[in-house]
Parts: structure tokens; C-alpha cells; sequence
């Protein structure tokens, strides 16, 4: 646990409430999130963790409530406009393009950077050359910020599990992001290779000064690394709070340990 | 893939291509005589008998004169499938053959024809088109290399008319008459549209047009358009493949009189009214050749090849089909250009440039026919420079359920009118493509 | 131990994104063009080039443009007939209406008219996918087909409805279309216009552009989240796709044939660029060559095998022979490597690199 | 069968549109001549070709639904098993017993296909298997030709194919489309109990809806593989014999699959209910359009409209009318 300040808060979800036919997913969820902050959202499975991130770059659109980022409030964010306002993140079943190698694919992130069109792409020659080795030194910091210079030309597809996260990672920094939605990125993983990307994700807040988006099962790693916590079960906030102030919440006990009240 | 079967591929592309080279220097003074023709794909039931006659006539002459004037036929025939692009890579594979190269080509289809019309020019090769390909080459000043005797589509439907007209006792009934024109809707199927939109406008009958998208295997809503609504008092139609049997069917479905219903020749072979079983009797259809197998040549054949097992239909009853008698006469226009090319240029293999020489001059008389017993089988063709078609004539015949029989004789179309038509057109053409028209005085 | 990369570094991110990395490639590149440019024209008979080359290349252009769409962006089509004819029949038009344009424009301008009615087709992909979209693109595959077959204006009211090129020169007399334009006058032409537009594509799709189609291809909604735009993506992908087979359609119809009929671009022409992509290898550029090869010349290699080693069978026999060993070697081919004759080659650079020495 | 509600409104509307349309072309165009009696001939007549498409596109749909493979070579399989009927009977075979002869070859053919291609091509990409049903429709095509020859041959049923004329003889329906709609619904009927009331039936459509499922409860995939194949064997012998017997067997018969293919995407490439109302609707749509809007742009347009229809239907639901949802999740 560290002690930060924090800054204005730059995301605002308003009394989220989501449902697909009869199924609520989601019901009146509220919380903010502040700059520079390490915000992780927790709870059982299936409760709406991932739909929450879902609902926040826009997969989603709920029925009610208001997202508000970065002083705008939207009823509800399209896909693009999260991309194009700087929201980034990864997926709990990792949603590498497949038949890309690792290069690729962290190049792919910058896509919304590349000025050059696509006539000038094709004869490949004065901007979009210079343009794709600029993207290209920058893709190649962060292959060396994430150790995976060795798998640089590999296809993905290829790539053992963990590599594969951190890849994806690496596609989601690419896109030099203000705000990170990280969803479950340590799911499967060793305890060497959660213990590299917990620093990951240290070193992203603090060299980038990254906002981002936390959800994780381990709650030895959630607790460490966040600032505040946000509890779901089956669609409903339990608690909203620093950590050891949500740790002792005996709704959140109850939800955790499976009582019923 | 290990090294080892890359070189043994290696080792048998060489041994292949030095076969070729062993191949190409075998023909020696025999003259060869390339077939394009589609004994597979989905029209093989009308190519095979047309591969057949054909290649039964050029075995005729071999084995009975031994060739021509001394020079031997050498056939070999390439299968097309019917289909444009294997058709050019046969024209292609067999133009050099042999020790003159192929004499003259047939390519037996709409497209391939098309596909040729550059090629034979650059190769002096002529295109010999019977019943098919482009109308307008019958002006021979602007389609120096391309033939098209005896008959083209644009007299096909004049003669139809004319039949029709003399069914009804003359044109001048023909005036509020409905006729109604099925065709394959594609380049082929369109060619006499123009035509008939002429003599209707010049007789007054109405005339309207049924389109069937390729292949024709379904005609539900275009027979019910005719058969229930529109009821014309004839139907012709230029249709191709299955879509002649599929449309006989359909219009005894509805009911339509199959006696009022007449087709071009490509309409009219054998395998297209097996599958029509009982409702084809009394279609009928033009012919530029006779039907049957009474004839002199067909008697030959049987004698010469069939008795002896050469022949090249499954059995000597296979040659009586109208399919057939075309491929005979195919061969026989030919042999008969080869005849006058050699009078020209004396008894030896002959090049294409030297066939086109004698197709301008092609003269096959009535004598000549009842020479080699095809009187009444084929009609007599007089071709010069600027005409490359004929008279262009052809019968009408009507299926008696089991077999053709001719019900007219040799009807001409109006050949003026069709001659001003040919030169408009094939001037259009030679607009477009900057030739020059040569000078046939 | 002639084939390796060992040794070869790279000093700039210039020289590592280049085409061909490896110096033995490079050089094989540079050998198979001078083959192609040089010793193909002077050693070939004309019975090479202008029945088995020419049309290799011209559908291998097809391929490569069919290749963009279903192999790099990952949307299946059965259109690229329809658009080869959009193509000649634009091409016709353009050359009749205008005689004075040069052949290349003419060939580019009909490749943008393809382009666009590539882009309308390509709407609904928006919404239909997979096999769906598919046998939905037959829709204008059919569309297209019957369009330049009823409407005269599309042929200058020929009575046929077919069209042929006017005979049109690269530089003073060096004709490549019309009757008096040489073999090889035709190959150089065609093959410069096919290494042409195969570098562009190389080029585009190990661009930004490239990228995002394969992102498309691979996950969409991936894609969409990381800032990619659905509906100009795939759009892009369709006309740039149409506008190579554009090309590749009025080259068939000018350069290759000189007259054709709309069925000449009929269905099973859509089907036949569809089974080159996918027996060359989806999303490969060397995959359009290698498959348009295994299509085009196979068939033809087959049926004048059993004559070539001297036996005399039927041709209807060879036919249905040629049917079943093509079909047979699709089956092989698959099993052995399912993902195309292209990534064969890489397996077999691969291999290549460490012989010798395996391990 | 569950029909959803916006399956139910999109039918509806395309009930009204196809009635609405022919009407008011017939009120504002000269050229198309419209009266109800003729109306309902020109569509019971398309609905009875309807089902004729629906007997091909069934085929598709069983092998789709069991394995995911999109099968290019049902067209060859129909021409396959029609050509091997008349040539057994050709041979001197009595028909019945050469349709048994011919019932047993498409289940050793389903075997063949089984061992030689699918096994070794299984966990690959749709689009592979798709190829590999292209090689198969080659070696069929040629393998069929060799062993029975090129040309036409005809199959006489005995099925008559006269006009007959209905409702107080004012609508026209043709005999033999009236026996061949009949025959397809009894084959339609009987593959709907085979799948409701067989175990091996519910065991196809247990592997449709879940492969993991299907093998955890002890279903061997290659024997499924192989029962769907020979089902699809038979219907394509029943479309053989009855389009074999429409248009005579020959070459052509192969092409018949691309009439089948907008009545797939249309219904569904997973819904056998799919493709019998996707085959009435195309049918019904491609005569009404061909007879009621064509004359006004040309003629000719059945091909291309019935891809249309299905794409315009596709636009609603991308699916098909009873495909399966795809759903995507992140």
C-alpha cells in the first residue's frame, strides 16, 4: 500500500444500471476515478466487473445513469471515442489479433497516431516511411519496457500464455493512453510472472502517470497495488474505498465467503 | 517437402520436356487438322456427337482415300469443356502443330469464338463459325479470317419468320400476330433480338422478348408469363444446354402447343429432347443440315469405319443425330477448303493463310454433294471474298418423339435486307477496332 | 548453409522493415525478376506466353486483390467476377468514349470506377459476416453480371452484347492490344502493371493500413477498441480489392482475350480466384502467385501430361482424369499444409535457413 | 421450433410486401398484367419450386449444423448419386433396387469422405474444410463422369406433367411440381423425426449445439461426421431423383447448388425448419419478381433477386431468418 496524492478525478460513472433482456447485469453503479490513480474493481465472478469496463469504452451501452470523462457527460461512450479520447485496455480472454506477430500488434495500437493516408502507404516513400519508423522507435520502448524483445517477430498465436498478456499490454500502452482498463490481467499466471506484471503496472502509473482500471481475482495483488476499491456482486455495489477500509466491510465478507443476507 | 522430391520433380519436368521436342518432330507430311471440342462439362450431351461426326468424317477420308490428294489427316482434338479459357489454350496448344500449323479452327462456342477473333488475324489462321459466333463476319472485307456458313442467327430467326408466315398463309397474316422469343440470356441468346425487332416492325406483328439467366434451370415464372398471360400465338427460342429440355418441359407444363413452338438449331440436338421425354413431340426446330442417317457418306462411314470398329460414336446408331451430321459437315466444309487450297498450291500440307484463301473461294456445288453423298445432307455454300456466309439457308424439322424430321425444305432469308444488316453492324465493329476494310474487287 | 541470416545485422529500423530482411532473398528476388522481365519473354514460345503467362498474371492480380479483402481484412467474397467485368465494361466505355487516352490510364480509371462499385457492395459487410456475407456478395457477383448483359449502353448497343478492345498502343506503334500486338509486347505490359500493383500492395498492407485490416480480420471488436474503425477499414479493403480486380478485368478483356462477354466473368471466375487464395495462402502476396499458379497451370499441366509422356488416351477421359487429380491434389495440399502453398515456402525457407545443420 | 418475434414481424412484412408490391406495379405500369387468380398461380407455382430448392439446401444445412463445414460439394453429390441411380439402371438393375445400390454408395462414400479428407483436416479453419469440400466436388464431378459417361440420360418415374387447372379452373398448378413438393415434405418430415425422436438423432443435434458437450457424453465425433454425411448422401439422391427427373440427369444437375445457396442464407445455414420456408419464401420471391417487376427493367433478373431477397433479409438479421445468433463477448 503506498500513500499518494491523488489528482482531479477524470471519470465519473453516475447510477450505472445495464441489462441484457431480463438479466441485470449492472444496477446503480457510482464511482469516480482520479488522476493517477490505481482504481481496481472487484467482486465474485459474473458480478459485472467486465461489463463495467465494457460499459466505460463503450462495448456497452447502458440503459441508465452517465459516464462523465473528462468533464463530458455522455449517456453512453461509442467505441472510438473512448479509443480517440486516450481509454485503453486489455481483455480477461486475451484478445491479441492472432495472425499478427508481437510487432504488429503493439504497432497496431498506435493506429490512431498514423497521419499518413493511404495512397501515401502505398508508395511507401517520404511520410509514411518516416512515420512508420518513428511509430516504430516508440513501439520498440515499449518492447523494452515489457522484456519482450525476443518474441519481437513472432505471431502471437504462438506465444505462451503469459507472453501473450503481456503483449497485449504492451498494445494497449502503445496507444499512450491516459486512462488504462486492465481486466484481469494476471489471470493464469505464475507467481514470477504476476510478480512482472504487478511492477508492470506500478511502473506504468508511475513513469506515465497513467490513470487506470484494475480488475483482478488475487486479492493480495489488488490490494497492493490500489489506491481505492470498488466491490460488485451480481450487479450491485457493495463498497467503494481504500483497501483496508473495503477489507473490513462485512458486506463484502459476507459476498467473498458466500453468506446470504 | 524434403530436397529429394523437389529434385525428382526436377529430374521428370526434364524428361517431360524432352518428350515434347520428341512429340513435335513426328508429324511428318500429313496434314493436321486440329478439333476444339466439349466432350465433358455440363454441355458434353450436344459436344460429344458434334466430336463425333467430325472425327468420323476426317477417318473417312483417310481410310478410304487416304487422306487428300495423298496427304493424310492427322487429327487431334482438344477438349474445351465449353469453357472460354480452356478453349483459347487449346486454339493455342494445336496452332502450330503438325508440319503447317492448324489449318483452320472451330471453336464450337459463343465465347471462345469471341476470344479468337484477335488471334486468328495475328495468325492467319481462319475461324470457321457454322450456326454460331458473330453474324456481321459474313461481310467478308471486314472478317478476312473468320467464315460463317451455312447460316448465321440473325437468318436462323428471318427464317423462322418465314416459316411462320407460311404456316399462317403468307406475311401478310402475320399483321397482330403474338411471337414470343425465349432465349439463354447471354451474347449467344441476344444475337437475334435485333433482327426480329426489324421484321416485326416491317410486318407488324407483336414481338416480345423472355430472357432466361444462365444455365436455365428454372423457367416457372417465365413459362407462366407466356403460357398464362401473354399467349402468343408462336414461341421461338434460342436456348443452350439444359435449358432446351427444361423449357419444353415448362411449356407443356402450361399447356403451350409444342407445334407452335420453334427453336435454332443449337435448340434442336437430339440430347437436348431425351430429357423432355414425351412433352418434346411435336417441338420443332431449324436445321442447316439434313436429319438423319439415309444418306450416302453416313453409309460410307458405316461401312468403312463402324464394320471395322473405328468408329468414334459408342455405335453406328449415334450417327443419324443432327449433332452429328453437323460435325460431319464441319469436316466436310474442311476437307472441302483443304481440296481447294491444294488445286492452288499442290498436294501438300496446307498452312492456315493458304485455307483462307480457299474459304473465299469456297464453291461447293450440288454435283459435289451427290459426289460424296451428302445430297439433301448439307446444303450448297458459294463463299467469296466479301461473302463468308452463303445463302444461309435452313429446314425446319419437328421432333416425332424419337427422332427429327425435316418439314420444309431450304428456306432462304431474306438475304438483302440481312446483307444491309451485316454490313452495318460488322462497320460498327471495324470502327472500333481501326480496320481498315480490305478491298474485295 | 548458403540460405541463412546469421551474420547479417541490422543497423536501422529502416532496414528491418524492409520487404525482403535476408540478402539471399533479396538476391532472388532480383534473379526472379530478370527471369520474369528477360529470359521468360526471349527463351518462350508465344504459346507460353500468351496462353499460360498472361492469364496467370492477370488472375494472379485478381487474387491478390481478392487476397486484400478476405485474406488481409478477413471478409470472404464471391463478387470478384462481377468486379473484373466492372472493370472491362469500364474500361470499354472509357476507351470507345475517349480514343485518345493511354492504355495505362485507361486501365487505372477503370479500376477506380471499380473501386466504387466495390465500396457499394462492401456496405453490407458492416453487418454480415463470415460465410453469410459470402454468399450475400453473390447478390452482386449476379447483379453486376446481368446489368452489362441487359442494358445496351454498356456495349455501344452491340447486337451480341459483347465487347472488344479497340487496338491501343504503349508508345508509338508497340501495340498490346488489338490483332497485331506481339506476345511479348502483352506480357511486359501485363507484368509491369501486376509487379506494379504487387509491390503497392506489399506496401500497404505492412503499413498502418495493412495492420488494421488484419486487426479486423483477426477480432473485430478488438480492433474496434483500440481506436479502429469499422466502417472505413473494411470499406478501404473493398475498394482497394475491387480496384485490383478492376484492373485485373479489363487487362483480361484488352489484353488477354480482346473480346469477351459478361459470362466470361460469371460466377465460376469468382469461385476459381476464391480456391487460388485459399490453396496459395490467405493473407500472403507470394500466396496469389503460388495459388493462381496451382489453378491456372495445374489443369492445363495435367491434361497435356498423359500426351507429353507419349499415351494416347481420350480427351474426355483426360478430362475427367484432370477433374479428379485436381481435385485430389486440393485435398492433399490441405492436409499437408492447410495454410496455403505459401506458408509451404516459408517452411521451406525455414528449413532451408538451418540446413545443413538442423539443430 | 420456438419462432421469435421479430422473425415473425420480418415474415409478415415480406407476406405483405410480396402481395403489395406485384399489386401496385400492376396499377402503375402498363407492361405487367395483374390479377389475383393469376397472382396466386405465379405463386404457388413459385412456392412448389420453393421446395425443390429447399431439397439441396437441406443438405447443406445437415452437414453445416453437425460440423460447421460449409459443404461446396452437395451440387457434385446430387449429380454424383443421380448419375450412379441411371447408370445402375442402364446396367439392367430394376430401380428399386438401384436406388438400395445407390443408398448403400453414398454411405460408403460418406465413409470415404470421412476417413480420407475430414479426419485428417479436423480443428481447422471453416474456411480449409471449405476448400477441401471444393477438392471433393472436383474428384466427384470427374469420378462420376468416368464411370457413367457425359450424356444425357433420362429418368422417367413415371411421374406425370400435365397441367392441371384448380380452384374452378382458374389456377393452373403443374402435376409433377405438385408430386415433387410432396415428396420433399415427406423427407422433410422424416429428417424432423429422425432428429426429434432417434438417439442418433439427438445426438446430431447435441453436437450442433455444443462439440464439447456431445463428446463428453461419449459421441465420437467421426461417427457423426459420417452419419451426417450419408444423411446428406440420401437427401442429395432424393434431390437427384427429383431434379434428375425435372431437367434428365446430366452435368447441369451440379449447378442446382447455386439456386440452393440464397435459400441458406435466407433460412439459416443451421435451421432445417430454415430452409424449407427459406426455399418457399425465394421461391415465391424470384417468380413474383421476375413475372410482376422484371418486365419493367428487363427481364431475366430470377438469379440475381433471390441473392438480394436474402441479402435484404440478411440486413435484419444478419443470422438468417432461424440461424443461430452469433454472439461476440469480449
Amino acid at each position: 500500500m503506498h500513500e499518494r496524492k491523488l489528482g482531479d478525478v477524470v471519470l465519473q460513472a453516475e447510477g450505472i444500471s445495464l441489462s441484457f433482456g431480463a438479466m441485470r447485469v449492472l444496477n446503480n453503479v457510482s464511482f469516480d476515478v482520479h488522476q493517477g490513480e490505481i482504481r481496481s474493481i472487484i467482486g465474485p465472478n459474473g458480478a459485472g466487473k467486465s461489463s463495467m469496463l465494457n460499459v466505460i469504452n463503450g462495448v456497452y451501452h447502458p440503459q441508465q445513469g452517465s459516464i462523465t470523462y473528462r468533464g463530458e457527460t455522455r449517456q453512453q461512450m461509442k467505441v472510438h471515442q473512448a479509443a480517440a479520447q486516450g481509454i485503453a485496455r486489455t481483455f480477461q480472454n486475451i484478445a491479441l489479433f492472432k495472425g499478427m506477430s508481437t510487432l504488429d500488434n503493439i504497432m497496431t495500437g498506435r493506429n490512431l497516431k498514423i497521419k499518413s493516408n493511404m495512397l501515401q502507404q502505398a508508395v511507401y516513400w517520404g511520410k509514411a516511411q518516416k512515420e512508420e519508423i518513428e511509430h516504430r522507435r516508440k513501439v520498440e520502448e515499449i518492447i523494452d519496457f515489457l522484456e519482450i524483445q525476443a518474441i519481437r517477430k513472432t505471431p502471437v498465436g504462438k506465444l505462451p500464455y503469459g507472453m501473450q498478456k503481456r503483449v497485449e499490454l504492451g498494445r494497449a500502452l502503445a496507444a499512450e493512453p491516459d486512462l488504462l482498463l486492465l481486466d484481469e490481467p494476471m489471470a493464469g499466471m505464475n507467481v514470477e510472472e504476476k510478480e512482472d506484471m504487478c511492477r508492470f503496472v506500478l511502473d506504468i502509473n508511475d513513469e506515465f502517470g497513467t490513470t487506470i482500471i484494475l480488475i483482478e481475482h488475487d486479492m493480495g495483488v489488488v490490494m497492493d497495488l490500489s489506491d481505492r476499491v470498488v466491490v460488485l456482486d451480481y450487479g450491485n455495489q457493495l463498497a467503494d474505498g481504500p483497501p483496508d477500509v473495503v477489507r473490513s466491510n462485512q458486506a463484502v465478507i459476507d459476498a467473498y465467503l458466500g453468506v446470504s443476507n | 517437402m524434403s530436397i529429394k522430391r523437389i529434385k525428382t520433380s526436377i529430374i521428370a519436368a526434364a524428361v517431360i520436356s524432352g518428350l515434347i521436342g520428341a512429340s513435335a518432330a513426328l508429324a511428318a507430311d500429313s496434314q493436321f487438322v486440329g478439333s476444339l471440342v466439349y466432350r465433358t462439362g455440363p454441355y458434353a450431351p450436344g459436344g460429344i456427337p458434334w466430336a463425333d461426326g467430325f472425327a468420323d468424317y476426317i477417318e473417312l477420308l483417310n481410310a478410304r482415300d487416304g487422306g487428300i490428294n495423298g496427304v493424310k489427316l492427322e487429327l487431334e482434338e482438344c477438349d474445351t469443356a465449353y469453357n472460354t479459357d480452356k478453349g483459347v489454350e487449346c486454339y493455342e496448344r494445336l496452332k502450330n502443330k503438325g508440319s503447317t500449323g492448324m489449318p483452320a479452327v472451330m471453336p464450337l462456342s459463343t465465347g471462345i469464338t469471341y476470344a479468337l477473333l484477335d488471334r486468328v488475324v495475328a495468325d492467319k489462321i481462319p475461324l470457321i463459325t457454322s450456326g454460331y459466333g458473330r453474324a456481321d463476319a459474313a461481310d467478308g472485307r471486314i472478317f478476312p479470317y473468320v467464315f460463317v456458313p451455312p447460316a448465321t442467327y440473325w437468318g436462323g430467326a428471318d427464317i423462322a419468320i418465314n416459316y411462320i408466315a407460311n404456316q399462317e398463309g403468307g406475311y401478310g397474316n402475320l399483321k397482330g400476330k403474338k411471337i414470343a422469343l425465349v432465349y439463354h440470356d447471354s451474347a449467344y441468346g441476344k444475337e437475334p433480338i435485333k433482327t426480329l425487332q426489324a421484321l416485326a416492325s416491317q410486318y407488324g406483328f407483336q414481338f416480345s422478348e423472355f430472357p432466361v439467366p444462365h444455365p436455365g434451370l428454372e423457367q416457372k415464372a417465365t413459362w407462366l408469363k407466356i403460357g398464362r398471360q401473354l399467349r402468343p400465338d408462336y414461341v421461338l427460342m434460342w436456348g443452350w444446354g439444359v435449358m432446351n429440355a427444361t423449357a419444353i418441359k415448362e411449356a407443356a407444363a402450361v399447356g403451350f402447343p409444342r407445334e407452335k413452338f420453334i427453336g435454332v438449331w443449337w435448340s434442336g440436338n437430339d440430347a437436348d429432347m431425351i430429357p423432355a421425354g414425351d412433352a418434346a413431340k411435336g417441338y420443332k426446330s431449324l436445321q442447316f443440315n439434313g436429319v438423319g442417317s439415309d444418306f450416302g457418306v453416313h453409309k460410307q462411314i458405316k461401312s468403312e469405319l463402324y464394320e471395322k470398329g473405328k468408329g468414334s460414336a459408342k455405335s453406328a446408331e449415334n450417327t443419324g443425330e443432327v449433332a452429328y451430321n453437323r460435325g460431319l459437315q464441319s469436316a466436310f466444309i474442311l476437307t472441302e477448303a483443304l481440296r481447294g487450297a491444294m488445286a492452288e498450291y499442290g498436294n501438300k500440307p496446307m498452312t492456315g493463310e493458304q485455307v483462307a484463301w480457299a474459304m473465299d473461294r469456297l464453291d461447293i456445288s450440288a454435283d459435289r454433294l451427290k459426289e460424296v453423298g451428302a445430297d439433301g445432307l448439307f446444303d450448297p455454300i458459294k463463299l467469296s471474298c466479301a461473302d463468308h456466309l452463303g445463302k444461309g439457308r435452313a429446314k425446319v424439322t419437328q421432333w416425332d418423339g424419337s427422332k427429327w424430321v425435316a418439314i420444309s425444305d431450304w428456306i432462304e432469308p431474306h438475304a438483302t435486307m440481312l446483307r444491309s444488316m451485316y454490313e452495318a453492324s460488322a462497320a460498327a465493329y471495324a470502327k472500333e477496332k481501326g480496320i481498315t476494310p480490305r478491298d474485295c474487287k | 548453409m548458403l540460405y541463412r541470416e546469421a551474420g547479417e545485422f541490422k543497423a536501422t529500423y529502416q532496414a528491418d522493415q524492409a520487404i525482403l530482411t535476408i540478402r539471399q532473398d533479396r538476391w532472388f528476388m532480383l534473379a526472379l525478376m530478370v527471369i520474369a522481365f528477360l529470359v521468360i519473354p526471349l527463351i518462350s514460345s508465344e504459346y507460353w506466353l500468351g496462353t499460360i503467362m498472361l492469364p496467370f498474371l492477370i488472375l494472379a492480380l485478381a487474387a491478390l486483390g481478392l487476397n486484400v479483402l478476405t485474406g488481409y481484412a478477413g471478409q470472404l467474397s464471391l463478387g470478384t467476377g462481377g468486379f473484373m467485368a466492372t472493370g472491362a465494361f469500364a474500361a470499354y466505355k472509357l476507351a470507345t468514349s475517349f480514343p485518345d487516352l493511354h492504355i495505362f490510364l485507361v486501365i487505372l480509371l477503370a479500376g477506380g470506377i471499380t473501386a466504387v462499385a466495390g465500396l457499394l457492395f462492401g456496405i453490407p459487410s458492416l453487418r454480415i459476416k463470415g460465410f453469410y456475407l459470402a454468399v450475400a456478395t453473390l447478390a452482386s457477383q449476379f447483379f453486376l453480371i446481368w446489368m452489362f448483359n441487359k442494358f445496351g449502353w454498356f456495349t455501344n448497343y452491340s447486337a451480341s452484347g459483347v465487347i472488344s478492345a479497340p487496338p491501343m498502343a504503349v508508345i508509338g506503334d508497340s501495340y498490346v492490344t488489338g490483332p497485331y500486338a506481339t506476345a511479348e509486347a502483352k506480357y511486359l505490359f501485363v507484368l509491369s502493371i501486376v509487379v506494379l500493383f504487387a509491390l503497392m500492395t506489399k506496401n500497404l498492407v505492412r503499413s498502418n493500413i495493412g495492420r488494421e485490416w488484419m486487426a479486423v480480420r483477426d477480432m473485430d471488436i478488438a480492433a474496434e477498441i483500440i481506436g479502429i474503425r469499422m466502417l472505413p477499414t473494411k470499406l478501404k479493403a473493398f475498394a482497394y480489392s475491387s480496384f485490383l480486380c478492376g484492373i485485373a478485368g479489363a487487362l483480361w478483356a484488352f489484353v488477354y482475350t480482346g473480346s469477351v462477354e459478361p459470362l466470361a466473368f460469371d460466377v465460376n471466375r469468382s469461385f476459381q480466384i476464391l480456391f487460388m487464395i485459399i490453396i496459395g495462402g490467405l493473407g500472403s502476396i507470394m500466396g496469389a502467385f503460388l495459388g493462381a499458379g496451382f489453378i491456372v497451370l495445374l489443369p492445363i499441366f495435367l491434361n497435356n501430361a498423359p500426351h507429353w509422356i507419349g499415351l494416347n488416351i481420350h480427351v474426355d477421359l483426360i478430362s475427367h482424369i484432370e477433374f479428379m487429380v485436381f481435385g485430389a491434389l486440393i485435398i492433399f495440399f490441405l492436409i499437408v499444409e492447410p495454410h496455403g502453398l505459401a506458408r509451404l515456402w516459408q517452411l521451406l525457407k525455414e528449413k532451408l535457413r538451418l540446413w545443413p545443420f538442423p539443430y | 421450433m420456438r419462432i421469435e418475434q421479430d422473425v415473425l414481424k420480418i415474415l409478415l412484412a415480406a407476406l405483405l410486401l410480396m402481395a403489395a408490391i406485384p399489386w401496385t406495379a400492376g396499377k402503375l405500369s402498363s407492361d405487367i398484367f395483374f390479377e389475383w387468380p393469376f397472382f396466386f398461380e405465379v405463386a404457388i407455382g413459385g412456392l412448389l419450386a420453393g421446395v425443390m430448392y429447399s431439397l439441396v439446401a437441406l443438405g447443406f444445412v445437415l452437414i453445416f449444423k453437425a460440423s460447421g463445414v460449409f459443404n461446396f460439394s452437395q451440387g457434385a453429390m446430387v449429380l454424383f448419386s443421380a448419375l450412379t441411380l441411371v447408370g445402375l439402371n442402364e446396367l439392367g438393375v430394376p430401380i428399386w433396387l438401384a436406388i438400395v445400390f445407390t443408398l448403400a454408395i453414398m454411405v460408403v462414400l460418406a465413409v470415404v469422405i470421412e476417413r480420407v479428407v475430414l479426419r485428417p483436416l479436423v480443428n481447422q479453419e471453416h474456411i480449409i474444410l471449405f476448400m477441401a469440400t471444393i477438392g471433393i466436388t472436383y474428384f466427384l464431378d470427374g469420378f462420376g463422369q468416368t464411370l457413367w459417361g457425359s450424356e444425357v440420360k433420362l429418368l422417367d418415374l413415371g411421374i406425370p406433367n400435365s397441367p392441371g387447372l384448380y380452384f374452378g379452373g382458374q389456377i393452373l398448378i403443374n402435376d409433377f411440381d405438385l408430386v415433387a413438393a410432396l415428396i420433399a415434405g415427406i423427407l422433410v418430415i422424416s429428417l424432423a423425426f429422425f432428429f426429434q425422436y432417434t438417439r442418433i438423432g439427438r445426438a446430431l443435434r447435441a453436437v450442433a449445439d455444443d462439440h464439447q458437450a456431445a463428446l463428453s457424453i461419449g459421441i465420437p465425433l467421426k461417427h457423426i461426421w459420417v452419419i451426417v454425411w450419408a444423411v446428406a448422401g440420401i437427401v442429395a439422391l432424393v434431390a437427384g431423383i427429383m431434379w434428375g427427373s425435372k431437367l434428365g440427369v446430366q452435368f447441369s444437375l451440379a449447378l442446382i447448388a447455386l439456386k440452393a445457396l440464397p435459400v441458406l442464407i435466407l433460412g439459416g445455414f443451421t435451421s432445417v425448419p430454415g430452409a424449407i420456408i427459406g426455399g418457399l419464401i425465394i421461391g415465391a420471391g424470384e417468380k413474383l419478381a421476375e413475372v410482376f417487376i422484371a418486365p419493367m427493367i428487363g427481364g431475366g433478373i430470377e438469379d440475381w433477386f433471390a441473392y438480394m431477397l436474402a441479402l435484404a433479409f440478411l440486413v435484419f438479421r444478419p443470422q438468417g431468418l432461424f440461424g443461430e445468433k452469433i454472439i461476440e463477448r469480449v
